[in-house]
């Protein structure tokens, strides 16, 4: 027993730093050119985002439109401090701050979730971002108001994307598989039953926005840095829509499905870029048809482990007859 | 004292449009428990067909109201088959972002054919511009186009909703599907009814925008849209008294808010009522409590 | 008057009905019986038509309806007093009776109808007014065989009506469904409590796992040792 | 010695009084049936032993190693923790989760490693949850479901969905199981055998056990004693035979053949 696991977790790290190193390899021979860089941010961004979304929508059932949101305070905290202090230690400082202030205001929106379900947190969540992002904008003197803040300094390059990136996934994949993951994953089956169970609901659901909005700031932070210009539109209910996209597309309930609806839809916008007339229009189709034919998104609820290539490749390596 | 009444003057006109829009909301959200965040775009595409009917073909003000509720009577039908219909035992989350994908559609669609700009209705002459003066009370003949037509369309949809029996079978479906196909209800052609009737309502409130602010673009629904899904919300939803009662008391808060001089803040405001009306009373100021059953 | 022919049906990849057959004549009471799960209540709602069927034939009076909706066969003569009674909660005792009414047109006989309910169940008579969500359990499975009975059926499908109801209730209801046959309506019964359920069936089918496994009258079937070690506890 | 001390227990909802004071004791180790007509407030009671409702009026107080504790107001997890378990009338398991974890959730209350260590896998982490997975299945075992461990509940049979309810109720390590029609929906063979494992778990597991019951058979057989509700009222108490031949229960609720069988 002690062997296997020994075994899965030297091929996970393997894996992982194959990941950095084809990545970082790539960019440094300029095949991920700038253009592509761009779009390396964005999945990157976005999967922490849909990520820590998932957390809240799809293992906790807690249903949010308001990410965005969070990914503003991140955002604003991060340039706010880095546009003062613009060194390394700014930027990581402004990440924290970032991700700190997101959770406190997650905390905040967390606590109405104590008394409304479905539909009606859906609509809560969308009027806090909404509020959120009225006050940027009527906040003139510090975040120069609709127009926005310019010239951030940029400190965001791949090293640093992907320990923010594996470490959010990682971070919240062990949460999940661990007895408060589960007591989580309880609320959304059945909030009653949970609650007879032993599990203090409240706790838990609080605890998955605070923690769901902790990484949403980070992602924001990330975001400011890398994009040197925000604006409060930037992070309106399309954004949170956006990120929801992701999240049902890959599956409500699977990590490794957010990861590949995140990798997926940035391809597919940056083609979508040639024909900006009718990008718009192409995305609302998708979206539509792939609610019609596949609702419960493209994993479901399963994930996609490193055991699964394990299997596949056993089944190659010996032929037929394995079982 | 005269500013007050002014505003709750104007604040009716407003709520009068925001009732029509919310009562869509509110019947759909009834009987099939989808938020149709695509029935704000019918409202933008009412306001479009208004313009089309007034300014390209010549007609006047009441065959473009008819011609514009007729359109969105069919849209609205067309949206439900097409993309709500095949999702109806998907999960909520599902239906929501299928929703969220037609509005778009509708919104994108709009712009590629009618472009992003913003259009002029046409000047109102004669008798539909006229205003009237009380003291320093202004009232315009579109403020009281727009409150009276509200209401005609309000007391027509309680008719139909009370005493057809089409109405009874929209009850009847809201609350189990099952149930009411076993009384011999047909339950698509019910869904497809409530959507019809919320989209003709939709279609009527565009163009009463169109004739009262004069321009439209194809975004135009969007915070509409929302701000009278927080009205539906208010008053209860699935209630369509509440929807009427809460379309009012929004249009009338917000005119105060940028009345006193806040006007930046007046959409943080209306989503800070919903906020607190969702936690003091999730029903809504007119619903009942339901808990569920253990 | 109801056949039922080599009827499949599934959800999904789950085969739920294997090819049953059964028929049930007319003025009879036939009661399915079974454990949960074995496919009673898809029985039904393939009859009534809230269920399609992969394949086969449901024949009423020599007319073969399977493919009509659900509409056209209370049209026909069928009508289904659901599982879990599914009364409309928000609408009055009165309204739900007129709603079983729907498709009807001739007010005086409706009108009748209704009395022969209230006849029927003194206590809807008393709370016509109460919504139905406000009724015990008990009252709730009346109003729901109530209407039922207002589509004026020649065949009633009940699921379950005994669930949940107390002793003295159960005796009720099944003296009230005797009643209801005796007054000429066909009935097609779902029940766990195989018992009362025999004691009250001409004829009786035992289902297991979607399958028909035994089928005789009433009388046989309290006698089988097969029966009574599965489903009466003897 | 005394478990459970229910006094003038009273639930209103708005107009409508569910419950009126309701006295019932528990001794420890007994076992008590509490049965009465649809509507009658049982249900209730339940709802108001675990806090999903907070009685209007009346305590409840439930005795644990020499202390009192009132468990009026408290919210259901708290409850759970003091040692009250459940099962639920229309059978709520979570549905879309394994058999395996449906149990483990159960064991939630007794975890003590932290959100950090959880988020890090640390060591304690590791002990701890090795000792959920020995518990959990040790618990499958009893109720014959090791084997079915990683089905999906929803997909299981419908008694043992009813058997996997009790399974997580025990998980949560209960001193007073509350067992709310666990025969329903079962036929005679199904119901005689779910009896005999309610009296064993209650051995094997030294629990006080009350339970809500449709069906004589089951109460008539094991409780110790019955209390019975009508209209929110207790009408009667005693023992299965006093029960039986109580006429006011004969009128409310049993009816005569019942009482004869």
């Amino acid at each position: 027993m002690r062997g296997i696991l020994n075994k899965q977790l030297t091929q996970r790290i393997i894996f992982m730093l194959l990941a950095y190193a084809i990545v970082q390899l790539l960019v440094s021979t300029n095949i991920i050119n700038a253009y592509l860089q761009a779009t390396l941010v964005t999945i990157c961004i976005n999967i922490i985002l849909a990520v820590s979304l998932n957390l809240i929508t799809g293992f906790t059932g807690q249903f949010s439109l308001g990410h965005a949101g969070f990914m503003s305070i991140g955002a604003y905290t991060c340039a706010l401090i880095t546009m003062r202090v613009p060194t390394i230690a700014g930027f990581l400082a402004g990440v924290l701050m970032g991700a700190v202030m997101a959770a406190l205001v997650g905390f905040l929106v967390g606590l109405p979730t104590l008394r409304l379900r479905g539909d009606y947190l859906a609509i809560a969540t969308l009027g806090m971002s909404e509020i959120i992002r009225i006050v940027f904008i009527n906040l003139d003197s510090i975040t120069n108001g609709a127009a926005g803040l310019n010239d951030i300094p940029r400190f965001v390059n791949w090293p640093w994307l992907y320990v923010f990136v594996a470490g959010t996934i990682l971070l919240i994949r062990n949460l999940l598989k661990s007895s408060h993951g589960r007591a989580c994953i309880a609320i959304r089956e059945d909030e009653i039953a949970a609650e007879a169970m032993g599990i203090n609901t409240t706790k838990y659901k609080v605890l998955a926005f605070i923690i769901g909005a902790f990484c949403a700031g980070i992602a924001g932070a990330l975001y400011s840095s890398y994009f040197y210009y925000i604006k409060p539109d930037l992070f309106g209910f399309l954004k949170s829509v956006d990120i929801l996209v992701i999240v049902v597309l890959g599956g409500l309930g699977s990590i490794s499905g957010s990861v590949l609806a995140a990798v997926l839809l940035a391809v597919v916008s940056t083609y979508f870029q040639s024909f900006p007339e009718i990008r718009m229009i192409l995305y609302a189709l998708i979206l539509v048809i792939i609610m019609i034919f596949r609702p419960q998104g493209l994993l479901g609820s399963k994930e996609i482990s490193i055991s699964m290539f394990n299997r596949m490749g056993k089944l190659f390596a010996f032929g037929k007859g394995e079982k | 004292m005269e500013q007050l009444i002014q505003q709750i003057i104007n604040g009716i006109s407003l709520g009068s449009i925001y009732a029509l829009i919310a009562l869509g909301y509110t019947m759909v959200y009834g009987i099939i428990k989808l938020i149709n965040f695509a029935h704000c775009d019918i409202y933008m595409i009412g306001a479009y067909i208004g313009y089309v009917c007034m300014s390209k073909l010549g007609l006047g003000f009441l065959p473009s109201l008819l011609a514009s509720m007729l359109f969105c009577t069919v849209l609205g039908i067309t949206i439900e088959r097409i993309a709500y219909r095949p999702l109806r035992n998907a999960t909520r989350i599902a239906a929501l972002i299928t929703a969220i994908g037609v509005s778009l559609f509708l919104e994108y669609t709009t712009m590629f054919f009618a472009s992003a700009n913003v259009r002029t209705y046409p000047s109102m002459t004669g008798f539909m511009a006229k205003t009237y003066k009380i003291g320093d009370i202004v009232i315009s003949t579109q403020q009281i186009l727009i409150a009276v037509i509200t209401v005609i369309l309000m007391v027509l949809l309680q008719v139909i909703v009370k005493k057809t029996k089409i109405g009874k079978a929209m009850r009847a479906v809201s609350m189990d599907k099952d149930a009411a196909e076993l009384m011999g209800i047909n339950v698509d052609t019910t869904i497809s009814f409530t959507f019809a009737l919320g989209s003709a309502l939709a279609g009527a409130a565009g163009i009463l925008v169109g004739i009262y602010y004069n321009s439209i673009n194809p975004l135009m629904g969007v915070l509409p849209g929302l701000k009278a899904f927080v009205a539906a919300v208010f008053g209860g939803i699935g209630i369509i008294p509440g929807a009427m009662l809460g379309g009012y008391v929004i249009g009338i808060i917000e005119v105060f808010v940028s009345g006193y001089g806040y006007s930046m803040y007046r959409d943080a405001v209306v989503f800070a009522i919903l906020i607190l009306i969702l936690i003091v009373r999730p029903a809504g100021l007119l619903g009942k409590n339901t808990g569920e059953k253990v | 008057m109801l056949e039922i022919n080599n009827l499949n049906v599934h959800f999904g990849v789950i085969h739920a009905l294997k090819g049953i057959s059964l028929t049930v004549n007319d003025g009879e009471i036939v009661t399915l019986i079974g454990a949960n799960g074995a496919g009673k209540t898809t029985t039904l709602r393939t009859i009534s038509g809230l269920k399609k069927p992969t394949s086969g034939d449901i024949i009423l009076n020599g007319e073969n309806i399977t493919g009509m909706s659900a509409q056209q066969r209370v049209n026909k003569g069928i009508s289904h007093a659901p599982e879990g009674r599914r009364v409309f909660p928000a609408m009055t005792v009165l309204e739900n009776l007129e709603m079983g009414a729907y498709l009807r047109k001739d007010k005086p006989e409706i009108a009748r109808d209704l009395k022969m309910v209230y006849d029927l169940f003194p206590v809807l008579s008393d709370r016509q007014k109460q919504p139905a969500g406000t009724l015990s359990g008990g009252e709730q499975q009346m109003l729901a065989i109530g209407r039922a009975l207002m589509s004026r059926p020649k065949i009633l499908l009940l699921d379950e009506p005994s669930m949940g109801l107390a002793p003295l209730l159960v005796q009720e209801i099944f003296n009230i469904i005797r009643g209801v046959n005796k007054a000429g309506t066909t009935v097609l019964l779902v029940e766990q409590n195989a018992m009362m359920a025999l004691q009250i069936a001409h004829r009786a089918y035992v289902m297991e796992t979607g399958s028909i496994v035994l089928h005789g009258t009433g009388e046989e079937l309290l006698q089988s040792d097969q029966v009574k070690k599965a489903y009466l506890g003897g | 010695m005394q478990l459970l001390a229910i006094e003038k227990l009273t639930k209103s909802f708005g107009g409508l009084t569910a419950v009126l004071n309701v006295n019932i004791e528990l001794q420890q180790g007994e076992l008590i049936g509490l049965i009465g007509p649809n509507g009658a407030g049982k249900t209730t009671v339940f709802n108001l032993l675990t806090g999903v409702y907070v009685p209007t009026s009346g305590n409840i107080t439930f005795c644990k190693d020499d202390s009192k504790i009132s468990l009026h107001g408290l919210r259901p997890h708290k409850i759970c923790k003091e040692g009250v378990a459940r099962t639920f009338q229309n059978i709520r398991l979570f549905r879309d989760l394994t058999v395996f974890d449906n149990v483990r959730i159960a064991m939630h209350k007794n975890v003590k490693y932290g959100l950090l260590a959880s988020l890090l896998h640390s060591p304690s982490y590791r002990r701890e949850e090795k000792t959920i997975a020995d518990a959990s299945m040790e618990l499958l075992k009893i109720f014959n479901l090791d084997e079915k461990k990683d089905e999906y509940a929803k997909n299981l049979p419908y008694g043992e969905q009813r058997h996997l309810e009790i399974a997580r109720a025990l998980a949560t390590n209960p001193e007073l199981l509350l067992l709310d029609e666990p025969a329903a929906g079962m036929n005679p063979a199904e119901t005689a055998q779910l009896t005999e494992l309610i009296k064993w778990i209650r051995e094997k597991f030294n629990l006080t056990i009350l339970l809500i019951e449709h069906d004589m058979s089951v109460v008539m057989k094991i409780c110790e004693r019955i209390y019975v509700l009508d209209y929110g009222i207790l009408i009667a108490e005693g023992t299965p035979d006093e029960i039986r031949s109580n006429p006011r229960v004969i009128e409310a609720y049993l009816g005569e053949d019942v009482s004869n069988a």
